[in-house]
């Protein structure tokens, strides 16, 4: 049993921390190789496993980053299983921006049945909660061919393509995307769409990990410097204990983090178990945390100016992405059973 | 023990929805029932009704022009209009200002104010909280320094709601040092036109400008704008604070909140079934909804208890903190509802597209919740109200 | 809209509080009239609204009293609407102790379908969860009767009767009743019965609401007492806002309990909808002001001897009576659709 | 990162599984798994066949007889202890005395004490806690003055677990009164035998007898039983409560509990289907669940991060707090799960007949319940958990 990252992991996480202090932009994630880690050797990355999904994405959200990383490991990752190395080299470069349009409207978080239809290298019908798509350069985008669930490339310019675009919660951009025969390249059958969403469902738990570490270190910094009555809130003991619930929900939810990452290669039934488990324990973590954190701050903390606004609707968003507290919960307990 | 209304209150009733259905404009009440940002015209429009059917001092004394209603009454007024999403009162001028001016003002104080702000000639703000004050309101820092027949007010105020529109304010500020922080505050009327002051917009986590910060500097303020007497300020604040709120518990927004949330739970497909089917949701909206029914008659315990005499003390603390955290609790839940129509953030102050893609209930569930978190922290915090019920309680 | 209570319900509880200060027993209790308040002037009370049930037994949970009040209004109650007004009176006067005996083992919280069954004059069937039987003159039986269930008058001392007693969680005692040709008067169909248990739900909520009240006073007494680290603990800022909660939540179940008693006598659907909600609500306040009164107190409240064990007890018993928690819930969820 | 067992940690598993399979007897398993209280003779019989196989003293120094375990050692012991529900091992000669003699104890007391523990020729219990004090250890009054060479010892112990089977106590005295209240403590062995000492019962609220008040009334005990110097016992019990306690969290009783409570809602019916498929049960049961998981884990980083030289910190007060809530509710949950079973309340010291008429599954469900609402207030309560946390984090 080994409960420490391995030097690379550590290594990587440290500077990638560092660099999102400095304000990282695009090319300079991509140096660092925050790409290149969400992918396995065999797909011309150098990590691609849990740990390394769970370490990338902690910085993300400790930082607050609205970088579209979860989108290239997520639409890269199917280009992978697709086989099209050229295409991951790109994306491992960052050169190609890539999002996945695959949710529906009025599917809530269940991955189907979708509608969108595709037909002689086209694709038509409407995708909701695109993330980050106005700024990419393709989308993976699904739709039904004979019956069956098929990934196609789509070019977001090309003609026949529309997106409403909006800013979203959790950082970065959310679109409502229509296609109405858009061009569209096949990339094969949607086989992997599972295995490849549990991945992105363990980011956003990691992600969330992070921001609620930031939300702990703000709160208890203001506890230590705001003063009210002429002592350091911090020092009322209604406070220390509700921070203290806070700490150790903290920890519980690295905790399911680890639990994930270390079974996000597993069969699976067991893979999502994991899968639902992490993610209810983590919504439910972050949405504390979130609370008490703005609770505990005060007015300042309701200011859009203050940096803990941008940070807590990141946690509140948590719950929104793949899936809720109560879907995870009732899928856990379906494969549970 | 009886749980319904007298006749002379279901009548007061049914004048109330009477009026709301014939006066309340259809686009004003859509906007209160989608949480939709008002206008300075929707306020100025309604304000102006309420005051020509004599509903706007429905609780002033008679001797000011009022109807010196009853709490349950009042009661009444406000759960009537949270319903039928009128936009609430407010409250600065009518139910603020109003009773300490009544009660500490001058006589050339009261015939000149009291009538502008029923006309609504005078949009008055609130200079009381301050940065780094919080809930402890007395260390204020803000000053007036006596020159001739003027004060001279420096300092700044925060937290100043719908300041924006205002065209005065009503200020504590200090006057003297000596003594506790509670003495040598004084409570001052101020020209929001007079030279030195600056309203800077404090947009909130939901995006939207509701409240506003106020600077001071030079302000020549006449000394006959002082109410009361110098340094006796906080008296009239307590009071203030004190006078008894019926409408503290939000039963009323509660209840429509709850009736939107059916709506939406309706509305809302999961798996081919609306949402209202799934048990894990139904579990937490029941819940709320028995929660809320034992809160509408906690509440109406409170304000029965008001008219036969009885000081709320702790019962309006505990009104405030399980209130809010119920009022929280629907506004999270119709979070929960819409699903991920949460995550397009749509707000007036961010760019882009101010229009939310998804259904109409969920185009403004997330900033509502993320708004509402102001509830449990404005007018003292829950901390501070559990503090003022452990003392009524403990006696430590 | 008034929210006193009546002169007379008012002297009722402060007499019966003071009687049960100085250890009332059962003939003092009917003395004082608590037997008489749970039935109407028609049926030879002088009460059996709402509001005389809840001031009473809001006195008897406070007292922790464990004497056969709730049975005698149910039990007594139902003889009442048999039409057996010789009965009633007995009751009344407190010389004739009855008891129902209704649930079957593997029902739960259910009403039906029962198995006991009457013939001939005899009823058969195993009862459980019968209160107060041991020093009950008589049961009220349900038992199938042509396919309907149908009240008998069962001597618990007659053959063909054996009770298997253990202590009760909430005091008194519990029993398992075994019915074996046990000879029986038919009482008339058991058309009253949910009638008369939405009345003693009601009562287990008041019951509680008193309980509730003590166990608050023994800890507010205990935290200005007690000192620990050389100061009250009352002083801690993290008990003290424990215990503002605690507060509030009992409002709030006496604010339930009002709005049961209040819509005791509407038709079925409402009334039930309010046993629902009061019950539901009642429950989980028990159960948080149990356990924060016990952790609040520390190791003293674990013993036996120190007299909140008795009302805690009490408390975390209300939860097993005539549904608990999530029984009503889904019960309240039904009846609001 | 690596989640798995080493092979070493799976051979240690292995074979203790294989231990507790062939040498636990069924019996003993029963009354773990229905949470019956345990006789004396139990105790003693699986202390002796522990110390048979070596594992009474598995974490102790190879130098005193032990197998010097690692932490995860320590762990998968008592994990797979709990899960066979085996009695865990009496602890307060074996884990609490036995170290402090390892480490303050003079040679002769080592050499005579030590083998009397594994032997189960002593059992010892802990004469800390005093009445009054709670989890302000440190304020004890129990005085012990030197006369000659015997120390008369007088005061009151209380929480003296299973006291009533012990024949030596570990006491912590006062011996001098001056500086700070943990000055001036010291550490003393006293045979249970020597006139002077009275054990009462105490009759828990679950009607169990497992703690007691010990009694010392002019109680003559030899210097040679002072253990390390006069005066400086706080260190000792200190080293006591800091020493690792790899089963702070209780994840063993935790997940031993979590099948238990499975078992039972696979047989309660409820509508004619088990209770395991009501959804509101099942959402609280999977809560639970996956708390639990995320438990184990932290449990596990903490006693990995004890191998690899960490000092656990204010981690062993989160484990501490969480661990004990978790076990509260998975207590609670089986509570809920027998239904109308919860009611009648057998225990041994109430009057009655102490067969349970429900199923063997409810038999015991609710004194279980009662009985652990103690792990959240002994051995510093979860609200001092709290302080050390807030205190290692705030750093105010």
């Amino acid at each position: 049993m080994d409960f420490n990252h391995t030097e690379e992991r550590r290594m990587l996480a440290d500077s990638l921390r560092r660099s999102l202090e400095r304000g990282a932009d695009w090319a300079a994630l991509a140096e660092l190789g925050v790409l290149g880690a969400l992918f396995t050797e065999d797909e011309g990355g150098f990590g691609g496993q849990g740990f390394d999904i769970a370490v990338v994405f902690e910085e993300l959200g400790r930082a607050g980053a609205s970088a579209p990383v979860l989108e290239a490991g997520l639409a890269g990752g199917l280009l992978a299983d697709a086989g099209r190395a050229d295409l991951v080299e790109q994306v491992i470069a960052g050169t190609l921006k890539v999002t996945l349009a695959h949710s529906e409207p009025g599917l809530r978080y269940d991955l189907g049945p979708i509608t969108t239809s595709a037909a002689s290298g086209t694709v038509t019908g409407r995708k909701s909660f695109v993330t980050n798509a106005d700024g990419a350069d393709r989308l993976v985008v699904s739709a039904l061919e004979d019956g069956a669930v098929a990934l196609f490339l789509v070019d977001p310019k090309s003609e026949g393509v529309s997106l409403h675009t909006t800013p979203a919660l959790m950082g970065g951009t959310i679109s409502e995307v229509t296609l109405d025969r858009a061009p569209a390249e096949r990339l094969g059958l949607a086989e992997t769409l599972e295995t490849r969403l549990a991945a992105a469902t363990l980011a956003v738990c990691a992600d969330a990990l992070g921001a609620m570490e930031t939300a702990k270190a703000m709160t208890l910094d203001y506890l230590r410097t705001r003063k009210q009555f002429g002592v350091p809130i911090g020092k009322f003991q209604a406070l220390q204990h509700r921070m203290a619930d806070v700490a150790i929900e903290i920890e519980m939810a690295r905790s399911a983090v680890i639990n994930l990452a270390g079974h996000l290669s597993d069969a699976a039934p067991t893979r999502d178990r994991h899968v639902s488990a992490t993610k209810n324990l983590t919504a439910r973590a972050a949405h504390l945390v979130a609370e008490e954190a703005i609770q505990m701050h005060g007015g300042i903390a309701m200011t859009e100016e203050y940096a803990l606004s941008d940070i807590s609707r990141r946690l509140f968003a948590v719950d929104h992405r793949f899936g809720d507290e109560d879907w995870h919960l009732a899928r856990f307990i379906r494969l549970s059973a | 023990m009886d749980l319904n209304y007298t006749e002379e209150e279901v009548a007061f009733r049914d004048a109330v929805r009477s009026f709301l259905k014939t006066q309340l404009p259809e686009e004003i009440a859509r906007k209160g029932a989608e949480a939709r940002p008002l206008t300075k015209a929707d306020y100025d429009l309604w304000h102006s009704r309420l005051n020509e059917a004599g509903y706007l001092a429905g609780s002033w004394p008679k001797k000011f022009g009022g109807a010196e209603w009853s709490a349950v009454q009042k009661h009444i007024f406000e759960e009537e209009s949270a319903l039928a999403h009128a936009p609430r009162i407010v409250p600065f001028g009518v139910a603020m200002l109003a009773p300490v001016l009544q009660a500490f003002g001058s006589k050339e104080q009261q015939d000149y104010y009291l009538p502008r702000i029923l006309s609504g000639e005078d949009w008055w703000c609130q200079g009381y909280s301050e940065p780094g004050a919080g809930s402890d309101l007395a260390s204020l820092k803000t000053r007036a320094v006596r020159e001739g027949d003027h004060y001279i007010v420096n300092g700044q105020k925060t937290w100043t709601t719908l300041g924006q529109y205002a065209n005065k304010i009503f200020c504590l500020v200090r006057t003297g040092t000596e003594g506790k922080p509670q003495e040598g505050i004084s409570f001052l009327l101020i020209d929001m036109d007079t030279p030195g002051i600056e309203v800077r917009p404090i947009i909130l986590i939901d995006g939207v400008h509701e409240v506003n910060e106020v600077w001071f500097t030079d302000v020549k303020v006449p000394v006959e704008n002082l109410v009361g007497k110098e340094n006796e300020g906080w008296t009239y604040a307590k009071y203030l604070l004190t006078h008894e709120r019926t409408g503290i518990a939000g039963v009323g927004f509660a209840t429509a909140g709850l009736q939107s949330l059916k709506r939406i739970a309706k509305t809302e497909m999961q798996n081919g079934r609306p949402l209202a089917e799934d048990p894990f949701f139904a579990a937490r909206l029941a819940r709320i909804e028995i929660d809320l029914m034992a809160m509408a008659t906690f509440n109406l315990r409170t304000v029965a208890g008001a008219d036969a005499g009885k000081a709320p003390g702790a019962e309006s603390s505990m009104l405030k903190v399980r209130g809010s955290i119920l009022r929280q609790q629907i506004n999270d839940l119709a979070r929960r509802a819409i699903g991920p129509w949460a995550q397009p953030f749509v707000s007036e102050q961010l760019e882009g597209n101010l229009y939310h893609p998804g259904p109409d209930h969920a185009a403004r569930a997330t900033n509502t919740y993320l708004n509402n978190r102001k509830i449990s922290i404005y007018g003292g915090s829950n901390e501070v109200q559990r503090g003022i019920i452990t003392k009524a309680i403990l006696g430590l």
